[in-house]
This record gives C-alpha cells, structure tokens and sequence, in this order.
C-alpha cells in the first residue's frame, strides 16, 4: 500500500516536472509549424491553427546546411574523441600518480575554470591567426581538445576506484597505463559517456568561436546557420524554431543512445569489505 | 604508493598531462596570464600591444563605480539563489530517475531536453511564461489569490526571474552528472541500510548523500563558479539587455559590455581578475570544506 | 519468531539458485545452512532478508508471509558475506547505524555500541573508517553491526570467515549466548562443519540449490541422508566404496578388491539392493578395541601425517584409497601393514544414493 | 556567447573629438592605379536571408562587370558578432577590405587608426564622385560618415523611426493621425480602454531619447563641444512628455514583449514607434490578424526631427592601394543609383541617393507600397546619433537613468540631474 | 626464490601495523602467517608485494633488494584478502588478465586460463562477471588469477576463507601440488592453524605486529616459545594454570586447588622461577593409557559434547576451568566425575611467559 503510494507520488512528480522540462521543447516544434501571425499571437496557441511543414523546407534552404551539417559532424567527432583522450590521461595523472606540483597544476587548471570564457576570445583568435589556422578545421578542433571541466569530471570518478583494483592489476603485471585503459576506463564508463556527451552538445552547438574564426561559408557549422534567420529588427522565428528542432535532433538520439551507458552502473562485485 | 614521487614518477606523471597541459597552456592558461597583465596597464595600446604605463587604475576605477558593485551585488544573490537550489533539486530528481521506474528512459530524455534545447528557445519560451498579462505563472500565481507580477517589467522581480529560469535549465545538466555520479555508489551499501531498518528516505540521506559527496562537490563548484559567470541567461531572457535599468546587470555582464562594447580592455580585465579571486576563494573554501565532508 | 519457507525458489538467468525449498525454524533456534560452494546459502538468505523477491514460493515470518515486506520492515539483523560496512562512517558509527535508524537516543546508542564493539573485540578501533581496518576486524564490525539492534531474525552469512581459531570460537560462542539469551532466531550460514555441528539446533544442508537434509547436526553426520550428505560432513571426509551385497553371507562386499564387511546386528538384508555403497568415516577406525566384535580391515599406509592431536593415515584397502584418522597416543612406528576396526559405517543405495542402512557399532557384541 | 545587442542598432553622432589620423592614408595620385593583376577583397557584414541573397547578387553584378576584382562577401553572424570578430582580427592583423560599420564604432576605428581616408577617392578624377555624384547622396548621410571634413566611409542600409498605426482604431475613433505631441496625447487618451493601450514604444526608448529631444527643439549632445544637453527646458519637456504618456497609462514599453511589432499585430497598441527596418515584421503577422496599419511621419512639437540609423561601408587601411582601390569601386558600385534603388526594394531599407528616390522605378514601388515611402519624408530633418568617442557608454550611462525615471524611481528633475553627472562622467573619462 | 625480510616495519597514522621483522623463506617453501585478526599479516603480504612501501627494514627477493621494485615487476600471484577481482571483466578475462599482460598469445592464455579455472571448479561460470558469483566462487576465481601464471613468488591472503571444508582441502592440496611442483616459494596467510600445519613447511606466527614463532608446524604446536604461541595454537584452546613450583618435591602445584602435576623425567627444575604457568592441550587428557607412567588429574565433569569425532568435556580441576578432549568412541554415560592422565604439557615462566620446559611423555615410563 504504502510502497505503492509513494510510487505513485513518485510518478505524479515526474510527471509534472517533466511538462516543465518538455515546454520549451513542445514550444519550439509547434512554432516551427506556425505562421509568422500566430507565433505572435497572444496568448500563445499549443496547436498550430495551419500546420505549415514547408516552414522546415524553407529553413533548410536559408543556408548552405548541407556543408555545415558535414562540417558539425566532423568538429564534433574529432574534438569529442580528442579530449575524451586527453582528459582520461589528465585524470587519471591527477587521481592516481604521484609526481610534483601536481596539486599546484590541478589548482592552476582549476582556476581556469574562473575566468569567464568571453576574456579568452580574442587571445585566442590571434594565437590562431599566428599559427595561420583561421578558417580551417584546427581552429575549430584544437583549443577544444582539452577541457579542465572533464578532467576534474573524470578525476573525481577514478577516485572512487578502489586502490584495490590498482593493486591487483600491479600485482597481475600491468603497467600504468595499461591498467588506465583496461580497468580504469571501463570502470569509469559512465563518467566517460557523460563527458563525451556534454562535449558533444557543447560542440554541436558552440556558435561564437566556429564564427569567429572561419570566414567561409565551406568551413562554418550548424548553429551559424541559425543567424540566418534573425536581423537587426526582428526574427524568422517559425523558421529559426524549425532550423533549431532539425539541429536538436541528432543530439537528442544521441543522449537516447548513450544514456544506457550513463545509467548501467558497473558493478563494483568482486571486492569484499 | 605510500611515498615521495621521485624524478622518475614526476616525469611519469606530466607524460600522461602533456596533451591536456599544452591545449589548456596555450588556449586558456597563456591568454588569462595576458589578460591578468592586462589589468595593471593605465594606458595600454590594445591592438598594437603597447604599453604606455602600468598601474592601478583600472581597480581604482572599478571599486568607483557603483555599476560594478551593483552587479556584484546581483551576482552574489544569484549564485545564492541559484546553486543551493539548483543542486538540491537535481540531486533529488536524479535519484528519482535513478531508481526502477516504468519510463525511465523517456523521462530521463525529457528532463535532459532543455540541456540540448536551444538557448532562444528556451527564453522565449520563458518570456511567455513570465508574461504579467498571458503568462501561466502569473496564471498559477492567481489560484493562491497572489495577484500579477511584473517579472520582466519590473526591476524588483528580474532577479528573480532570472534565477528560476536558471535553476530550471542547470537541471538536465546537473542531473546527468548526478546520475553518472550515482553509478559509482556500490548498491550493497543500500541493501545494508535496508537491513538496518532505513527507510526510503534515511537511505538517501545516509547513504547516497555521502557515497555521491565526490560528485555532489564538483557539482557544486562547477555550478558555483558557473553561476558567478552568469551571462547568455541574461542576454537572451532579456532580448540582449541586463534586465529593466540595469536591474540584472551581473560581473560578466559588465566585463563583457566593458571589454566588447566600450572597448575598455584593461578595466574588463580587471573586473575579470576581481571576480577570479572571489570565485577563487569560494573554491578555496568548498575545497576546505571537501576534504573533510568527502568520501572517496 | 518462527519462519517458514514454503517452495521457495529463486532463479537467476541461467541458474536455478535455489530450488523449491519447505522448512520451518522454530522459533529461538539457530540453524545453520551448509552446502558447497555456489549452493545457494547467500541465496537463501538475502531472501530471508527481502533482498531478493523469491522467484516463487513464501516466506512466513511467525504467522505473517513477509514476501511483500521491504527488508526494513523486517527487523532483521544481517552480517553480509562481503561485510558492507558503510565506507563513509567510523567504525563507531557504522554500528550505531541500525540504532540510529531505529531511532534509539544517542547516548544509549553509543553505549549499546561501544559495549558491542568491546565484545567483538574492536573497541580501540572505534573511530577508524573501514578502509583502515583488517579483513577480520572488518568482519567483527559487521557482527557488532548485525546484532546491536537486538533483531528478531538474525542472518549471519559466514560471519567469522576471517577470524583465526581463537576469536572464531570467542565469537560463535559469544553469538549463540546472545541468541539463546534473547531467543533470536538465527540462520547461520557457514563452510566450518564443526561449527555448524558445535552450535546449531538445526542444521540445513544443500547442494545447487536443492536441500539435502534439514536436522540436528548429530543425527546429520551419523544418520546423512544420502551418498551426499555424507561425503560433505567429516573432514577428512568419508570413504566411499562400491560394493555388492551378498545376501547369504549377510555381507558386503568392496568392488575391485576382496574385502568384505559383515553387516552385524539386527538388519534386513533382504530388502537391500544388489549394488551399494559403503561409506566408513576416517575416524570409525581405530587401532585398538575394548571388547565389542567390529569388522575388522587390513591397511597398507602410504603415508602417516600427524596433525596436532590426530595422526592422519593414509593408504589402501584392496585396491581402493582409504584415510583413517587415529589418535596420535597411538604409537604407530614405521609399519606398513595395519590391521583396524571399524565402528560405524553407512550403507547407501547406489542408484539412488539415499542412505538405506546405518552401522554403529549397536548389535554387535 | 551571444548575439547582437538592440543598443548598436542607433548609429553615433557628432564628430569632433577625433584627431585627424590620416596623414599616411593620404593617398597621391590615384588615378596613377590601374588594376592589372587580379584582386580578391573581403567584405564582412552581417545581412542574412534575404538580405544576404540581394546583397550577394549587387556583388555579383560587380565582380562581372570588373575583370580582375573578386569582391568575397563574408557573413559575419549579427552586429555584435561583427564587432566582435572585427576586434579580433585588428588584433591579429587579419582584417578584411571593407567591412559594414556603424558610425559610433567607426569613431573607436579612427581613434586606433583602422580606418581609410576616402577624401582622396572622392576627389579622384578617374574614379571618384562627380560634385554632383556625390551630393545625390543625401546630405545626413554624408554628413554621418564624415569626421572633422574627412569622409570614413559611405552609407549603405539606413533606416528611420517610424510611427505605425492602427488604421482601424483610428477610424472607429474617428481620428486622424496625430502629427505634433499634443494631437498624440489627445489621440491616445481617446484610444486606450481595457484592451488596448495607445502608444507603444520599443525597448530602445531611453538609448534613443535624443529623438524627442530634438523634437522638442532642445539639444541631446552638442558636437562641437563634446557637452551633454539635455539637461535643459527642452530636455525636462520632452521627458516630461514621454513619462506622462507612460504613468497615465497611455503608453507602454515594449518590455516583456521584446519588439513592439508583436503587441501591434495583435492589436495590443494602437500606435507605436519603431523602425523602418520593423516593417517586414509587422506586414505578416498583421495582415494575417486582420490589422489593417499604416505608417506616418514621426509627430513633432517645436520642430521635425528624426533619426537615422544603420551601418556604413568603411574600409580598413592595411591594404595595398590596388586593393583600396578594388575596394572603393566596390563601395562606390554598391550605393550607385541603380543598386541602391533594388537593395531598397528588397530589404526595405531607404536608399541613399535623391537620384533614387526621384526614379520612376522607386516611385512607382513606393505607391505599391506606401508604407516604404514614409521614411523618405523624414530625410530632410534627419539626425543621427553622438559619434563620440566612448558614445556607447555615454549613450547608456544616460539610458539608464532615464530609464530610472520611465520606473518611477526618479521624477523627471532628478533623472536628467543624474544623467548630467553620468555623462559628464563617461565623456570626461 | 629465496626470500629475505630485515627489520621490516609498517607504521600507519596510529598503528605500528608491522615491527622489526627478520626473517628468511627458503626458497620454494610454503610459509603460513598465522596469528590473530589484525596482527599485520595482510600488511606483511602487501609490502611483499610491493603495494605498501615499508617504512624501514628491507625486502630481498634471492639477492636483489626489492624494495624500490614496483609491484608489476616482482613476479608475483596474489590473492587478496578482498578478492580484487576486476567487476568488469568476465571469469575467464579476469583469470587471462595476467596472461594479457604477460603479452602470452591468446591461444595459450585461453588454454591456461581454462584449465586453472577447471581446477578451482569454476569452469562453468567462465562468462559471468564476478558480481553473478557466491563468495566461494569469487575466491576461486582469484585463486585462478593468481596462479595462472606460474610466478616466481605467491602471496595468498586467506585464499580458502569462503569454501566449504571439502573444496577448502581440494584446494589447499591443489595449491600444495602446483606449488611444490614449480617451487614456488609461496606465502600463505590464513587463521586455519589446521589448514597452516597440514600445508606448510614453516609457520610465521605474529602477534601485534611482531613476530612470535617461526618454524616448523610441529615444532611450533608441540613446543610454542611463549604462553601465547602455546594459547593461540590448538582448538579448543590449551588450558592454562598459573602455578608454583614445588622444587623440592619436584612438581607444579596450581594456584586456588590442591591439584599438583609430577615434573616427571629429566628436568632440571632448580632453573624454574617460583611463579609459573602451565599450560596442558585439551587433547592431552586421554582416559585410558597403555602403559606409561603419567600424571593423573581429577575433573569435575560440567557438560559432554559430542563435536563428530571427538567428545568435548568442559568441567573443573579444583577451582579451575578446565577443558579435555577425547575419542568419541570411549563410551562415557552420565559421568560426574573423571580421572584422566596428562600425556603433554609445557611449562611456561609466568613474567616473561616464554616456554621453559615440555613434558612429552617422555622421561615417564
Ligand atoms: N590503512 C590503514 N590505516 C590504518 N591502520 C591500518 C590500515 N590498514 C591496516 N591497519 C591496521 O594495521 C593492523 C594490521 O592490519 P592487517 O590488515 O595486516 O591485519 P591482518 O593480520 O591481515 O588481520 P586479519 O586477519 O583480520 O585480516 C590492524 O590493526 C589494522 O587495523
Ligand atoms: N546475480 C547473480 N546472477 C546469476 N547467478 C548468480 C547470481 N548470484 C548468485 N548466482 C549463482 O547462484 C548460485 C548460488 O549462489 P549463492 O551466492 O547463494 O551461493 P552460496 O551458497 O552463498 O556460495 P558461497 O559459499 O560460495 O558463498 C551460484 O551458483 C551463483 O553462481
Ligand atoms: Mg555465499
Ligand atoms: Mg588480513
């Protein structure tokens, strides 16, 4: 009785907190559908009166999405996959070995974290341009391969380890590195999935930075596409909403795909105590 | 394992760092260094580099405008507002999510939409539902006899409005961590306290609250030092305007409007050091309080 | 609180863990399971416990069917066979857990469990996490943990595993005074036989999830049911031989040698079967007898071991292994050949394997 | 991090403070430059849609009609994207040719000596204006893109305040469209009920505050001496006109709406102030609701007044001078008479040159869409934005304290007081 | 490879864990660390194993000191105390680990692996992971792992803690068997002194961290250097008795009961300090003796238990408890009171309490 109860209480908050989180999702599908009149209307219709899905089409064909879709799945592979490396390596030299001035670097990278990332923009831009890679793949790859975020992520997770593990796998003969990637890395498979997924999002949908430092069309991603759709007095906004939805889809089946591995906990049998 | 790092672990040691140590010393460690000179030049050619003198003028200059205390002020009734809530409340939702419900995987997309959803979007969305005429919370507000707010309008409520926009879009974000971090916890200590006669909600206070202390503390310091550098949120709930008068004009509101608008490279530098140190010392804190509160 | 399984059953994916088990445990007994490895005692037990639904069957506790009730609601105390000790708490706090939950004040928690922690012997160790302590001193605090509540159902699962022979003995003792003092009924689940026989009422013992024989532990290593109970029980364990029975001569007799056993005393040869098998304990042979007439057997030792107090034989009858366990007063020299009685020994079936006749010593003169 | 502010849609006014920086841009004899060897010149700017697609084909046009210049247009994202990524390549030495600019930012270019002295292209035999070429343009136009008699740069998309109305309103209420305050103040008694209020104004009201300034014949920034003066019986009437249309509830601000186009299209206001680039944005929805609206010249009190804003052409001078000179046709091409008349017509923006507005074709548009054809009346009593140095500052330092007053934090006396003392702060720095 | 500790010592934050020990394994001998829970046995096996770096004293392994060696370069097998296996990795990959990174080919590995698992009889779970297994097969698993790739040295922690007696002898005999057949000089930690004697060509017995006994398991059980050597050895415990020595008449006599035991045999009591302890085994008690001239006691018989093959009674000399034991098959009734000869006991000096003197029986006649 009482079990199911609070099941059901359990269910009924769920619930509620997820109309919360599905409006603006809902919003911008049932704007994408409407006409500029109605998207202005007030108070706001849920239900398109016409549904208008050349409203997609017409976005589609706004700007070269094609080239920037390529582009986007490109930058978001590589830069994934590169700091997905980066950081095991970092984290695992942070949470397991021992060496000086490893607590000062941590703290050093840490206080990166501080300093808001608009002060880094044009820094950064002209060490690019002194390396000539402005309006190339590096530039929107490179700086992005390394986040202190992850890394502490990822530090935290292979602290809870147990040093047990780290032991018997010494003991089995496996060198550090070794014992990184076969024991360590799938232990740690949640965090990696998680990180891996928010530097996905974040890839997929940075729009200052591909901006800034591409200068063609050939090289720009997805989300720059989206200015297409605003000017200085006002906003598409039916098309900017079906330009936003296309774009979102990817990742909302990539978070389907991956959340498995975010939520299958692995097992910490086999040590007793 | 139990001793002094010799040279050789020492070298060991910064192998593994060298790739994360290159990208993150050119891209972000070099140009913060620059930019932290750069709030000691009184008069300083930013494009061509030079340096006419240094001193302190642009921390005279802050500490005399009551602009930058203003958004100071908001910044501290933010991060107050925002990171205690925003962490309890996922917190409590990943559990939720966590545990074996039927649609588990559709809500759990479902509270992570508003991560991937757009930014315009979601304000949009917002500004409709802040809306003192049409919108619902004004709406809900009026079965509770309390009679519309000027969210928007008014300077009074901005901040809040600000905040509880906030807090709901950290969620899907916080919650993910959060459910990564409960992986982590070994369930035998559930059934244990199971054993023990704790209940439902004594497990989640004495059990995962401490076993997911490691993830809690970096939750909160990256949601604390996210929340001192609160910025789109306010650009794009207000259409690119820090609230009614300035009413939610934070720290990096006023770096960015000094840096990118006004061109004040050294004063937005030094406002940027300013909030490093406090941002710094709240971490320096949390860290304090980590090391004694945290279960590896 | 008596408990009673009925049918219980719990399957795994691919494994039948445990397998339609009906018992009752009296109330205030203490009752051990024994099995092999992988049996199922673990099993058993987290069901008790309401850790794991049960696949079928029910489980009552005194008149009550408990399948439905959360492990909380249980009232039961638990010693995990890995421990798990709240990594997070002093080893104080781990045991004043249960209290707390119980919500016991504190002062009286504390002394509840400081005066636990004394008689497990951990009290200078109170406010080390777990991770600093010793495999043993580990164990010690998940007993403390188990029984400060007073529950009414203890499950103990291989709870002294890691303890030398000398706490081992402290603490079962320690357990059953406990256990008998407040009446708990207890389950005990252990791999140590002479500690299953020294303090249980009861003993239950399995095999892949089936059981085998639920009884006192007497009658289970003088009366084993089947071919298996017998080989499990005894340590060194059982000998076993194939053999027929011949009837007329009111005897069995060992396969691949020619030695044979006269079955004395009152029994009904009759109703044997034509294949048997024998089964003669290491230590129902012995060397010297007063007075009574026993089957008597011829030895060739291999080897002669002497473990503390007994000296181990080991060597051949006819052609088949045998071990004999023999007081180490015995003054054995160097000799090759010995000649032994025997004073008890089992008759199973051996197609069946069940038990059909037990020799001890009765009947003969 | 994010997208342009609604604060750089004003241009800047006034020039002055500037020194003249432009001794090496003194380009001599270029009618001495002939383009033999191909030339590839970017233009950053930050049109897109269908204002892109126009822009594209002029550039076009151009790179066809002159062998060996190749004009690249590159989209630069929204205006403050421009800005920004314009910054960051003058720090790097990357920037490009011609870039869109408006005038306050321009004054920042000048000041780092970014910018081009055209003066020499425009006196250029060969390939500059003719007198007459270059006073077809329009005299506030030329007069934005000029610091201390040396012209920067040449306007491209302009735009005014317009005031857009509720035709249906007004006829059921049998009004006309009021032309001076005191008409708007009667009208909009008359107009606000329960549903709608009468005057709306965008969000921008306070940044662009010189407006009813200059309307009520007073004086926002005095160029000459670098002063702020609205602290003035002008500038306390005009503020005092605005705040009481808003505390008596005749007007409102944009506010939680965000443009003021919304509440219009559906009736919420039965007039309101925005800009000529708005009018795309209003037409669907509005005719979709059924509005029936129009547009009228800005009301006045003691004279006509109104603004104009947009961005210019600029370009950089880091280039060779074949380059400049690529990039200076390219300029010129863009606002010639022909191109400026379609880039109106596609984006409704006003074109530059009386020429255009005398043509036939524009004409005959204009009464196809009557609408577009407002603008045009203002330009002769047009004004632009303070073009100081530090103008965005100044411009918000005072913006916020009137805006302290439209709150109902501060009467009317006490705004302009510490508007005064901000100013003179922010231009004193 | 021989094994040589000097000195070592572990000190954690609070805890002398292990002290001043000095000592040698020959190589290719099987050595138990035997002594109470929390005596530094695991400390001792895991600075052995390089995972704990002593705080003094040094390590060598044949002549090499390897006390800077890290652990995956000594060449060991280990099972831990706790198991350790890796959760994520299958039986069979958990067991192949050490091959994996002994760069063995895959082939052989598969093969090696399999058939060490068929030997610890967890061949049939080779695709679970090691959170599908009972305890017992857990332990297995780690006792595959550890001895899969033939190591120069074997650490083994209470590997057979959570098996059944029968498996735990298999085991036991098996690791016995590939050990001696390789030589592997191996270390095995375990609380089961039946399990040390049987197996061991030395045991380590420590106490606190510090080293008590290191011998032979006769030696050690026949002739314990120290009252607590003698204690901790044998189950149920050795009896003890303060007493005086009466060095005129030649004999012990217990404090509080006018129970006094003959110095029988060659002995030299004029070196016995007055006070003294002695100490007698449970099993030294026999009710009937051949022919030998022994020391007799009277016991006041307070409770008969029958442990399977032995008969536990638990009474009183004079005032002192008292506990001996003997066959089962010596028919005893209800009997209140018993004369039973003393065949062994030693002779402790009650201040040092290290042994003075053992009676063996012999000297008597
Ligand atoms: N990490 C640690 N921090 C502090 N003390 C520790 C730590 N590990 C072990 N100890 C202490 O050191 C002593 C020796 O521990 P060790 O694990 O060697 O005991 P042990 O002989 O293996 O005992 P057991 O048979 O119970 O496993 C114990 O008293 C224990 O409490
Ligand atoms: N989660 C699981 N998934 C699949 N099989 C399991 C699981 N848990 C246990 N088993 C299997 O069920 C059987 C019974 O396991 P159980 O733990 O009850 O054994 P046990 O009798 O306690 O053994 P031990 O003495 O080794 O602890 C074993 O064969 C085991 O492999
Ligand atoms: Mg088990
Ligand atoms: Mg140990």
């Amino acid at each position: 009785m009482r079990q199911a109860f609070s099941k059901g209480f359990i269910y009924i908050l769920l619930t509620i907190g997820s109309l919360l989180m599905l409006l603006p999702f809902i919003w911008m599908i049932s704007t994408s559908l409407k006409t500029p009149g109605e998207v202005m209307s007030m108070p706001p219709t849920w239900i398109p009166e016409s549904w208008k899905w050349d409203n997609y089409l017409k976005a589609w064909e706004m700007a070269p999405f094609l080239r920037y879709t390529l582009n986007s799945i490109i930058v978001v592979i590589v830069s994934t996959i590169g700091e997905i490396i980066t950081t095991i390596l970092a984290a695992y030299a942070f949470s397991r070995l021992q060496f000086w001035g490893r607590d000062i670097v941590f703290a050093i990278l840490l206080g990166t974290m501080m300093v808001p990332g608009e002060m880094l923009l044009i820094p950064n831009f002209v060490t690019l341009s002194n390396l000539g890679w402005i309006n190339q793949y590096e530039a929107l790859i490179i700086p992005w391969l390394a986040s202190i975020f992850s890394i502490f992520l990822l530090r935290q997770y292979f602290l809870g380890v147990p040093k047990e593990l780290h032991y018997a796998a010494k003991i089995d003969g496996c060198s550090n590195f070794r014992f990184l990637w076969s024991v360590m890395v799938p232990l740690a498979k949640p965090a990696i999935v998680t990180i891996a997924l928010l530097k996905a999002i974040g890839s997929w949908n940075a729009f200052l930075w591909p901006l800034i430092v591409t200068q063609s069309e050939e090289m720009r991603t997805l989300p720059v596409g989206l200015t297409a759709f605003t000017t200085e007095a006002g906003t598409n906004f039916e098309l900017l909403m079906a330009a936003s939805s296309m774009i979102i889809l990817p990742m909302i089946i990539l978070y389907i795909i991956l959340q498995k591995y975010i939520i299958e906990g692995v097992s910490k049998a086999g040590l007793k105590g | 394992m139990n001793q002094k790092p010799t040279l050789k672990d020492t070298l060991i040691g910064y192998s593994y760092l060298l790739p994360a140590l290159i990208i993150l010393g050119v891209f972000s460690v070099y140009p913060i260094i620059k930019s932290f000179f750069m709030s000691f030049y009184a008069d300083y050619d930013f494009f061509k580099d030079i340096v006419h003198s240094y001193g302190f003028d642009n921390f005279i200059y802050i500490f005399q405008d009551t602009e930058f205390y203003k958004s100071l002020t908001n910044t501290f009734i933010f991060v107050i507002g925002v990171v205690p809530a925003s962490i309890s409340i996922s917190l409590v939702i990943a559990i939720l999510l966590n545990s074996k419900i039927k649609f588990g995987k559709l809500f759990r997309t479902i509270y992570f939409l508003p991560f991937v959803t757009s930014v315009v979007a979601i304000a949009i969305v917002w500004q409709w539902i802040y809306h003192s005429e049409y919108g619902i919370l004004n709406y809900f507000l009026g079965w509770f006899g309390i009679s519309p707010i000027e969210w928007l309008n008014d300077p009074k409520w901005s901040m809040p409005a600000l905040i509880i926009m906030c807090i709901w879009k950290s969620l899907g974000y916080n919650i993910i961590l959060f459910l990564a971090g409960l992986q982590n916890i070994n369930p035998q200590y559930y059934l244990a306290a199971q054993i023990d006669g704790a209940s439902k909600f004594k497990r989640f206070w004495h059990i995962t609250v401490p076993l997911l202390s490691p993830t809690t503390f970096f939750v909160s310091i990256v949601v604390l030092i996210n929340s001192f550098k609160v910025f789109d949120e306010v650009f794009a709930l207000f259409n690119g305007r820090p609230g009614p008068g300035y009413s939610a004009q934070t720290i990096v509101y006023y770096i960015f409007e000094k840096f990118y608008n006004e061109w004040e490279f050294g004063i937005a530098s030094a406002a940027a050091f300013v909030l490093f140190i406090i941002i710094f010392i709240f971490t320096l804190i949390q860290l304090y309080v980590g090391k004694r509160k945290v279960n590896y | 609180m008596e408990i009673k399984l009925t049918n219980l059953a719990m399957d795994f994916q691919q494994t039948k863990a445990v397998n339609d088990l009906t018992i009752t445990i009296q109330d205030g007994h203490l009752v051990s399971i024994l099995g092999p490895s992988g049996c199922g005692k673990s099993t058993t037990l987290n069901m008790l416990a309401g850790l794991y639904k049960p696949t079928a069957g029910e489980i009552y506790f005194g008149d009550k069917l408990v399948n439905q009730v959360e492990p909380e609601h249980r009232e039961i105390g638990m010693v995990f066979q890995n421990y798990a000790l709240y990594p997070h708490l002093t080893v104080l706090k781990n045991i004043m857990f249960p209290l707390k939950m119980a919500k016991v004040n504190k002062k009286e928690a504390f002394e509840r469990a400081t005066e636990m922690a004394k008689l497990v012997q951990i009290d200078h160790l109170l406010d080390r996490k777990p991770g600093q302590l010793s495999g043993g001193q580990q164990q010690r605090v998940a007993i403390a943990r188990a029984l400060v509540k007073n529950p009414k159902v203890l499950l103990l699962d291989e709870p002294l595993s890691n303890l030398d022979a000398r706490l081992r003995l402290e603490m079962r003792e320690e357990i059953r005074r406990i256990q008998k003092e407040v009446g708990i009924t207890t389950i005990f689940v252990t791999h140590d036989q002479e500690e299953a026989m020294s303090i249980s009422d009861k003993i239950l013992l399995m095999r892949d999830g089936t059981l085998q024989q639920y009884t006192t532990p007497l009658e289970m290593y003088d009366k084993p049911s089947n071919l298996f109970v017998s080989q499990f029980m005894g340590n060194p364990p059982i000998n076993i031989y194939k053999a027929t029975v011949n009837k007329e001569l009111k005897r069995v007799e060992l396969k691949n040698s020619n030695v044979h056993i006269p079955l004395l005393g009152n029994v009904d040869v009759t109703k044997f079967p034509e294949d048997v098998i024998v089964g003669i304990r290491p230590e129902s042979f012995v060397s010297e007898t007063s007075s009574k007439e026993l089957p008597q057997v011829s030895i060739s030792i291999n080897l002669i071991e002497r473990t503390g107090r007994d000296t181990l034989l080991s060597g051949k009858i006819g052609e088949q292994q045998v071990r004999a366990l023999i007081s180490s007063k015995q003054q054995l020299g160097n000799v090759e050949e010995l000649s032994l009685y025997i004073t008890e020994f089992t008759v199973f079936d051996s197609e069946t394997e069940n038990s059909i006749w037990y020799f001890d010593g009765e009947g003969a003169q | 991090a994010c997208s342009s502010g609604s604060n750089e849609e004003q241009g800047t006014n006034s020039n002055g403070t500037s020194k003249q920086g432009t001794e090496k841009a003194e380009v001599t004899g270029i009618d001495g430059i002939e383009i033999t060897e191909p030339v590839e010149i970017e233009f950053w700017h930050a049109m897109s849609g269908d204002h892109e697609k126009a822009l594209q084909k002029i550039t076009d046009d151009f790179n066809n009609s002159h062998e060996n210049i190749t004009v690249k247009l590159v989209n630069q994202g929204g205006y403050g994207d421009l800005s920004t990524k314009v910054m960051a390549a003058a720090k790097a030495n990357t920037l490009p040719a011609l870039t869109q600019a408006y005038e306050d930012w321009m004054t920042e270019y000048i000041e780092n000596d970014f910018i081009t002295n055209l003066n020499p292209y425009v006196e250029s035999e060969k390939y500059g204006f003719t007198d007459d070429e270059f006073n077809d343009i329009m005299e506030v136009f030329r007069e934005m893109n000029t610091w201390d008699g040396v012209l920067y740069g040449l306007p491209f998309n302009k735009s005014t305040q317009l005031m857009f109305y509720n035709v249906t309103y007004f006829e059921e209420a049998g009004l006309e469209v009021p032309t001076t305050w005191d008409e708007m103040k009667e009208a909009a008694e008359i107009l606000t009920n329960d549903d709608v209020i009468a005057i709306g104004f965008e969000n921008g009201l306070s940044i662009g505050f010189n407006q009813w300034v200059h309307q009520a014949g007073g004086q926002f920034f005095d160029e000459a001496t670098g002063e702020f003066k609205m602290n003035s019986e002008e500038g306390k009437y005009a503020l005092t006109y605005v705040n009481d249309l808003i505390q008596s509830g005749v007007a409102r601000t944009a506010g939680e709406d965000g443009y003021m186009s919304g509440p219009f299209a559906r009736g919420d206001v039965a007039m309101y102030f925005g800009s000529s680039a708005g009018l795309p944005y209003v037409a669907a929805p509005a005719a979709e609701n059924g509005i029936e609206w129009s547009t009228a010249v800005l009301p006045s009190d003691a004279q006509s007044a109104a603004p104009f804003a947009g961005t210019n052409v600029t370009m950089f001078n880091h280039l060779s001078d074949e380059e400049k000179l690529a990039a200076w046709q390219y300029m010129k091409f863009l606002i010639n008479t022909d191109n400026t008349i379609y880039w109106a017509q596609q984006s409704g923006y006003i074109p530059v040159r009386q020429s255009a507005l005398d043509s036939d074709e524009w004409k005959s548009y204009v009464e196809e869409n009557p609408t577009y054809g407002v603008a045009q009346q203002q330009l002769e009593y047009g004004f632009y934005d303070p073009r100081v140095k530090g103008a965005y500052a100044f411009k918000n330092a005072v913006a916020k304290e009137l805006d302290k007053v439209f709150l109902g934090e501060y009467t009317v006396e006490e705004g302009l007081e510490a508007a005064d003392k901000a100013a003179a702060k922010e231009l004193g720095k």
